[in-house]
């Protein structure tokens, strides 16, 4: 073997190798994080939106990749001024495959298409949140235009507090601290749920949801096996969001991303623990979809936090994850928000309590070993980096919530987001797609149109040319006979 | 007794159902899901380049074992709460007769059974 | 640390191990697509196959898996002639531990182990895709049957193409231009779909689905959701399918497999978008099923050209593959063959298209970097690219079809390769299995049959022997007392 | 590039990066095995348990992932005696970031935190398997105590047989001669089935399993598909399972992994092979169930051979294996014992055969190269090796199982560990959980109550305070009306 | 008004349907999924290495409420199309006597609707 | 003929229909699945944070078409065999007057269809 190794195999090209290795399989268990929300959010609402909600993943997956390729890219990671990347658009074959070059030279260890790659399905995550609280009553066209301005909203955040360029990233207003944001508590997670927010607000609540008296009604989902999928898919994915953030094999050390995904399963594993008692107690039942919410809320609140803080502060972090989904879930129903899946709780709220979570417990050497900010409030006794956490979510809040809410209000006016009451009735499935997500549930035989004269056929492009039959008689034609 | 079957749209279910306890008090019902075509138009569905129609819409079927004298009052609140308001599709209520109606668990008549047994 | 560094830790071995950490993983990702099939599979088949369904694809894996141990790899991927391997048959402990030693010295930098997974599972695709179009009225055994012959017809096919010393990787016939299929648009692909197209020919289509009057009927799919679920594990899978395809962590450059998988996700994304518009456009409604088989299309496609074509065209591609998808779904219906799945236009057109789409495509420069063909008719103003490519699919289309129509041909006249009448309506979970695949949908209370004497049990396989009890207890006997 | 490579990327750091990416990817490939038990189980169980027991994969891994962070991996991993490990609780920061370091000096390649993270997963499986056989009558509260029992008591087996203090490891009693369990055939499995066995036998069968002469009654599983789904997402897992468990890149030789990977999977396949054809024969009817148990038990008998034995032993282990899971669920049922899933033949009998497969098959050279026990019988002519697997068997065997035993005893005569008779006839879902894993089925129209005045509703934590509307209007408030 | 019920396998629900309008003319079924046990056999069934018999068969039951004069004619359209041809299970069919059908949008009788109302 | 209708918790069908055939002979049974509402007070469920009653428990509805002179049989056959012993939700069982019952595949009446047919 030793007489094929070419000149070319340093140690330098090893490293590139291997950090692409990395940061491509990461990113791959990112974007299956689609499916996991696929399946969350069609088994929390109902079976006649089913299809549609499922689908609707694969639809803005495809929507996001695309904008990010054209232009989210480069505006996030390309060069440019503290705001905006401002190169990098279109890119070429060049700038996908050559490693730390400009316009994406801030990937040193990896080319940039594995780049691409990974900040592309923290995109999609972050698209994918918004649509939860949405659910089963929006246009369909609101998904196409809404997840093209949205993909834009969020390369803009992205580029402050992840590229090196950014006001954020360099703490232009706080004396040089960053705000430490790992793998994006805020950036994905906080980002989607706000848009997530200004969607439901405009959208008011689902038919039925709240009662003539003005009382929150249950609508209980249809499928509590496809919400566990769903959860245990994103857990499995989060081991990609996280771990692979270091998007090389050496960043905080070699091998430091296994301790990342330790934080990140150990926070997991405490914010089902909290959402499962949680609910026995202030529910009186284990509700299971607070279980799960449990979870969520925990992996979007150690995000920030998980290459920051020691596995003690992970198990507070999860713990107090799955307090507050559980609680939070009630509260904003409690204030007329209908919310189906809970996005503006597990992250919204955790997504915050997450980010400042790192200016609470961020251990001082690790801070330094990733060069992001500084110690937490419980290692350093300062408020520093808990105030620049502090201002990272407010400037966000700001500028995503008031685009996403005048953005959609202009559609709202221009051609309304919601669906007729009609069709919300009958379902999404139908109305919008044609066609019901489980077709034998409310057609009694399927294919039962066989063996007549297609009284019941409208129309259809192509139509076979075979001649006519004995009536009644099944047909199996053209078998050939060979 | 006297038998109310009636086809309703699902979302009415619940209010039929309170629509017949507040008008004659009476209690006892089993809900069977169905699909019906009527004078309403079924939906055209799109399938994999098929474009038809498929004449079920779902309903549900309500049945209801009342005494003889409030049978009248039991149809007029279901015909009166099933109605949506939506152009078609609200579905039928009618009367049918029956021998007698056992209660399983105390073997008695049911109009003989007491509401809180 | 250091101290414990042997002297094998050379940079030699550094790069089998990082090449053999790249194509374990990815062959695992493509092992995951047979759940993809399945339930791409099941969801677009009716409820009374569902199980039949889904499970037959971990039965064809396991026929492909022994099979391919046994003479498969030895075929495609052991020394050997122009047109078949002859070496390498049951590898023994030696062949599969030992890198880049005969019979399997084609792979450099990767065990022999590892170039079985990685070869193995492509077969298992491919397989996977023959019977998409026979669904919902093959027998049972023709699954086994043909299996094991798809397999080895699959082999001798791959080592032309994929072998060192395979006829059209070398261009033995076209002046030394070898054919560019980087992944297998055409070997995987394309090849399935051949099969699917001989079966369904020979089977003839489902009752029902062309009327008395010969004009096509839908028979809708019973789990919209599944299908979704079966699409994005199938992307997911795509991202070990064509960057692993690399076999090494540096062919075409180090990390240059993060380039192929992301050509990979735009086409993946352009032909979901491709799809979606197009049926909504042609069909009215934007169907899920042909956006999600808009997405498959163009990851067929986008599979012979990931290594070798720009981000742009890798738009290209996906978006025409996403109208293939759905024109051609219609356009094999309306001239009376029945594809439940539409395996003949997703995998057979879309897979022609992008293996002629390489020779209009490939970037001189990447087509030099992997010494494999040369650049495309865009950038070279030549058709010699094209017309290898093209007779690349006219051969294996004749060879493919031709074997596997014969094959099936035979197995027809000999036993019948279709169900009965009647065990096609009653479905072939019940009839093939004994068992529905959602048993209580037919069955009103399983295991209610605990309570009486058993009149309905005609038989089993042992017993227990409790006493006899009082008629209608329920009995939970034995149960330890302690 | 190459001015960048900072003098820290040596060889040695390059083998932790590489080891590092492979032991953190497999772990996560084995954590996504909670799916695959959570589908597998929910599937062959009836729909009024299946959002219980989907749901309570996700409560179990998170008990384990925090006890094994307290406790569990100090006791297996942590230095110590020949019995337990006696450091490592609580593992710190430095403790999971180090390499190579005590109190996790085993884990000489990879940081303490990957070590975690591969171990607990493991402790997850095993813990999954558990409840496989107490499905479906089982208190929810018992998943909580002895899931952190069990947990424990896993732990130290563990040690036993993996960390090289353990005596079985070492060879203590054998002079010198160690057990063979690659990836815990017996550690994980064979533990789990014990739990598993007596649990079923203490809880006794469910409501109308054995009729009132006691003779058995089938009671269907309510989804064919998720089995399969299930399957194959274990399969999937078992890649890394098996193959990780190198801890390494260079264990065995590097790339080693890809030879375990090769026997898995081939092994796998046979017991397909065996189980639908022992199904096919001695049932007459190729069960799907029986298909996947046989894929199963196959991967657990591989499990510990899977570094030790040639492909053609692998081919022989699976197919027995096949034969055991068909066998071995027909004759545990006949015995009287009501294993819903087929735990105990699938991973317990199986584990068995799987284990002693190593004393019989163990290839002189490769046990030498992984520097664990010796050659097995067919190669050696001795039956030493085979004593040891059968010694480890054993005390195993009488370990687990008696201290299971004695703690579910216990706790069934403190507070019971069944439900009682209504709830488990109603279904778990509603009794412990408050609500059906698919409301539709049983709630006419979820959400229908929104129009009324909530006399239904109960009480709600928080309701919404909008005013009072005309009786029978869908409500739609709040709907900012910008 | 006169219910007709019938008891047919799923495969000729549409047939049925069919069949009656273009006898009678007439518009108006619902439609039930159900699971029949009668002379024909039910299914040998095999689960994890039971074997066993369930006596259930998929089947379909309509309801159609109509005119007293069409009745007979309902009947037989329905006994015709229902055969399928195979050895068993093609089910029943049968009238019960209804009281007043209320059509519950117009809350006029069934049989005062106009057909296109 | 009569119709015999029963609601019952699902649990007995197979003991309903087993009690009625020991009883009486009668083979013949279509089963439906159904909710049901009566005395018997449905279930506290709870779901993301609501606490709320639903109304319905799952139950089966079975018909039977049965020869006028065995339905006294086959209703009390019924009536004892559908109890469950539990404190309640065992539902009723009542009958109804039928015209001719016609069996699809023969054309013939019911009655007069031999059992081995
Ligand atoms: N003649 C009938 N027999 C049985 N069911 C009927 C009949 N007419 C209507 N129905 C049931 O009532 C439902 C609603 O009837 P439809 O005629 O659509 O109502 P509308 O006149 O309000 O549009 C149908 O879907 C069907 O289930
Ligand atoms: N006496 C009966 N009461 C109620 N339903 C019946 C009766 N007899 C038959 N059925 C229904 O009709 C279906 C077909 O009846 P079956 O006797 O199997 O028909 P065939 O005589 O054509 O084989 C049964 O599955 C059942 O649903
Ligand atoms: N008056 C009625 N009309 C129709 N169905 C009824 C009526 N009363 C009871 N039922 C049905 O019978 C089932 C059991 O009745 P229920 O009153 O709960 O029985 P119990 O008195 O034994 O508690 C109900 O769920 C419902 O399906």
């Amino acid at each position: 073997m030793s007489s094929l190794v070419g000149a070319d195999v340093t140690n330098g090209n090893l490293l590139i190798a291997a950090s692409t290795i990395w940061v491509v399989i990461t990113a791959v268990l990112v974007m299956f994080m689609q499916a996991g929300f696929a399946f969350l959010e069609a088994g929390l609402t109902r079976m006649k939106n089913a299809g549609h909600i499922a689908g609707k993943n694969v639809l803005i997956f495809a929507i996001a990749s695309l904008v990010y390729w054209m232009v989210g890219f480069g505006i996030a990671f390309g060069d440019g001024n503290l705001f905006v990347g401002t190169a990098g658009f279109f890119p070429s074959v060049d700038a996908l495959t050559s490693v730390g070059k400009a316009p994406f030279d801030w990937f040193s260890e990896i080319p940039g298409a594995a780049g691409y790659l990974f900040e592309v399905v923290f995109a999609g995550v972050s698209l994918a949140i918004v649509w939860g609280s949405m659910a089963e009553r929006a246009k369909l066209y609101v998904y196409v235009v809404f997840g093209v301005i949205f993909t834009l909203i969020y390369s803009v955040t992205s580029h402050w507090i992840w590229s090196p360029h950014g006001w954020l990233f360099k703490g232009s207003l706080t004396g040089g601290v960053g705000m430490q944001d790992f793998a994006g508590s805020t950036v994905v997670h906080y980002q989607g749920a706000l848009a997530a927010l200004a969607g439901a607000l405009l959208l008011g609540p689902r038919i039925g949801k709240f009662g003539t008296d003005g009382r929150a009604n249950p609508i209980p989902g249809h499928n509590i096996p496809y919400a566990v999928l769903g959860t245990i898919i994103l857990w499995f994915g989060w081991f990609g969001f996280n771990p692979g953030s270091t998007l090389s094999v050496d960043f905080g050390g070699f091998g430091y991303f296994a301790y990342v995904a330790t934080t990140t399963n150990i926070a997991a594993a405490a914010g089902g623990i909290g959402g499962f008692f949680t609910a026995w107690i202030v529910l009186k039942k284990p509700d299971i979809s607070m279980m799960l919410n449990g979870v969520l809320a925990a992996l979007v609140a150690i995000t920030a936090a998980s290459g920051f803080v020691a596995p003690w502060a992970a198990v507070v972090i999860g713990l107090v994850s799955g307090f507050i989904a559980v609680v939070g879930v009630i509260w904003v129903e409690s204030i007329g928000i209908d919310d189906p899946i809970g996005a503006v709780s597990v992250h919204g709220m955790s997504g915050i309590w997450g980010t400042l979570a790192c200016g609470l417990f961020a251990v001082p050497q690790l801070a330094s070993n990733l060069a992001t900010g500084q110690g937490g409030l419980v290692y350093t006794g300062s408020f520093k980096q808990l105030w620049v956490q502090f201002l990272g979510i407010a400037v966000v809040g700001a500028w995503t919530f008031t685009t996403s809410f005048v953005v959609l209000w202009v559609m709202k006016k221009l051609w309304g987001i919601r669906v007729h009451e009609e069709d919300e009735i009958l379902g999404l499935d139908v109305s919008e797609h044609g066609m019901w997500g489980y077709p034998e549930f409310y057609i009694p035989v399927p294919g039962g149109y066989g063996t007549g004269t297609h009284s019941h056929m409208l129309s259809g492009a192509g139509g076979g040319g075979g001649a006519s039959h004995a009536a009644h008689a099944p047909t199996q034609e053209p078998t050939i006979e060979g | 007794m006297v038998k109310v079957e009636a086809v309703v749209i699902r979302e009415r279910i619940e209010i039929v159902i309170d629509a017949v306890e507040e008008a004659t008090g009476h209690v006892g019902v089993t809900v069977i899901e169905a699909v019906g075509h009527g004078r309403q138009r079924g939906l055209t569905h799109e399938y994999r380049g098929r474009v038809f129609e498929s004449r079920f819409l779902p309903k549900a079927m309500l049945i209801f074992l009342v005494k003889d004298e409030i049978a009248d009052g039991v149809v007029a609140a279901i015909r009166d709460s099933a109605r949506s308001g939506h152009v078609s599709g609200d579905g039928l209520v009618w009367t049918s007769p029956v021998g007698t109606v056992i209660h399983n668990r105390t073997g008695s008549k049911l109009e003989e059974v007491e509401p809180g047994v």
